[in-house]
């Protein structure tokens, strides 16, 4: 399973924290976007921005990085901490 | 090194314990404390039709954000000799005149600390997964990344590649 | 604007308390506080014979040294759109670990808080009538200026000369 | 009457803190420092360094400051502090 999470204002448009994925169907952070993002319009939008953000396993990602099993996605916007 | 992301508060008394910490085993090598402190203020932008933010709620990814905060006191220490740095970032529900981040570096020479914690606060604002909702009195928003925070955090990364 | 030449040690603590009191006043207009602190190092030197500081013996002229602070808190506080700078400097006989220096600099967004406090301890260093004597094991002697600080503070003033 | 102080290095090595001189003959810092000079080898030495600093009531002035009755002059190294 991989594990995908959601933050900020990404959460709330979705609606969705956290979800889990079959990981057979996907060996990189760019399949999980395509698939998610036909899950409806909201969806959509958020991997049709540039600065969409995604973290592997905690760590900063990008749409080439490989996924396995047991992986811990995040998608979230540009981060505005500090 | 010390980070930690927390709902409490924090003082700089907290830099003055941890940095004679380290001179009580390390002797007196510290020539320069350096430190930064981010609070919430009452009208975030300057446009014209200025909201009066009322409440800043403070969301994180807990495990990367401490995770990152880490790496950042990790290669601060390195690129600059530090003898130790401090982060310290508030999440939950502030308002303004609260605290909200704290980034303090110790060093032999001033130039190091003033660097180490310009460097620690232009990543931080751009790599650590922290994301602020206002609440005003025109409703709630969340806190759009500014260009200037990334172009601050650019300007250490050509650094780099022009010194390797 | 707080400027003092004292004896007595100081804590980071008064910044806290300094900068409250104006929030108070001005409401909550204040969104970076960049502090820094010198302190007395066991060695000062980084040549191969190192001597081991025992006391530092810090000698001012009383009354210039309190307008020249003081000028270069106004400067800074205009230049940076401040909301308020702290200047401390201690004179008399110091030890490692001991405080020497105080600057700290609020105002809405850290660059320029970052920028005043690295301006006037550049200032400071070339131009506020301070004088250090060192007692080491190997006997006494005054600390010769270093060319490093004036090339520090020269900065400013080309800046300013390219500006105009 | 003019003050003429000195300090750190240059108080030790003259063994000297403070000194009064007659007005009426100097007009700039200049004429004070060509006669202080002239008082003997470490006075010499002081004067002939050109990175002694001079200050005028308080503020930093330059050999051509014009001086009058009643002024505070201060000889002294580049300073040290921070």
């Amino acid at each position: 399973m991989i594990t995908v999470l959601f933050f900020a204002k990404y959460r709330e448009l979705l609606g969705t924290e956290q979800l889990q994925l079959e990981a057979e169907s996907f060996s990189s952070v760019r399949d999980i976007a395509q698939h998610l993002s036909q899950q409806g319009s909201e969806w959509h939008s958020i991997f049709e921005q540039a600065n969409t953000m995604v973290a592997v396993n905690q760590k900063m990602a990008k749409l080439d990085s490989p996924i396995q099993d047991g992986d811990e996605l995040a998608f979230f916007p540009p981060v505005t901490g500090g | 090194m010390f980070v930690r992301v927390q709902k409490e508060d924090f003082s700089l008394k907290l830099v003055e314990e941890r940095f004679s910490e380290y001179t009580k085993l390390q002797g007196a090598k510290i020539g320069a404390i350096v430190t930064f402190t981010g609070l919430v203020r009452e009208f975030q932008h300057t446009s014209e039709d200025q909201e009066e933010v009322q409440a800043l709620i403070l969301e994180h990814y807990p495990g990367m954000t401490e995770s990152v905060l880490e790496q950042i006191a990790q290669t601060a220490i390195k690129k600059w000799q530090l003898n130790d740095m401090l982060i310290i970032h508030r999440v939950g529900t502030l308002f303004p005149t609260d605290n909200i981040v704290l980034v303090a570096a110790a060093s032999a020479h001033r130039q190091d600390a003033f660097d180490a914690c310009q460097y620690a606060m232009d990543i931080l604002k751009t790599s650590a997964p922290f994301w602020k909702k206002e609440q005003t009195n025109k409703g709630e928003r969340w806190v759009d990344a500014k260009s200037s925070d990334y172009n601050a955090a650019g300007q250490w990364i050509t650094q780099d590649l022009q010194e390797n």
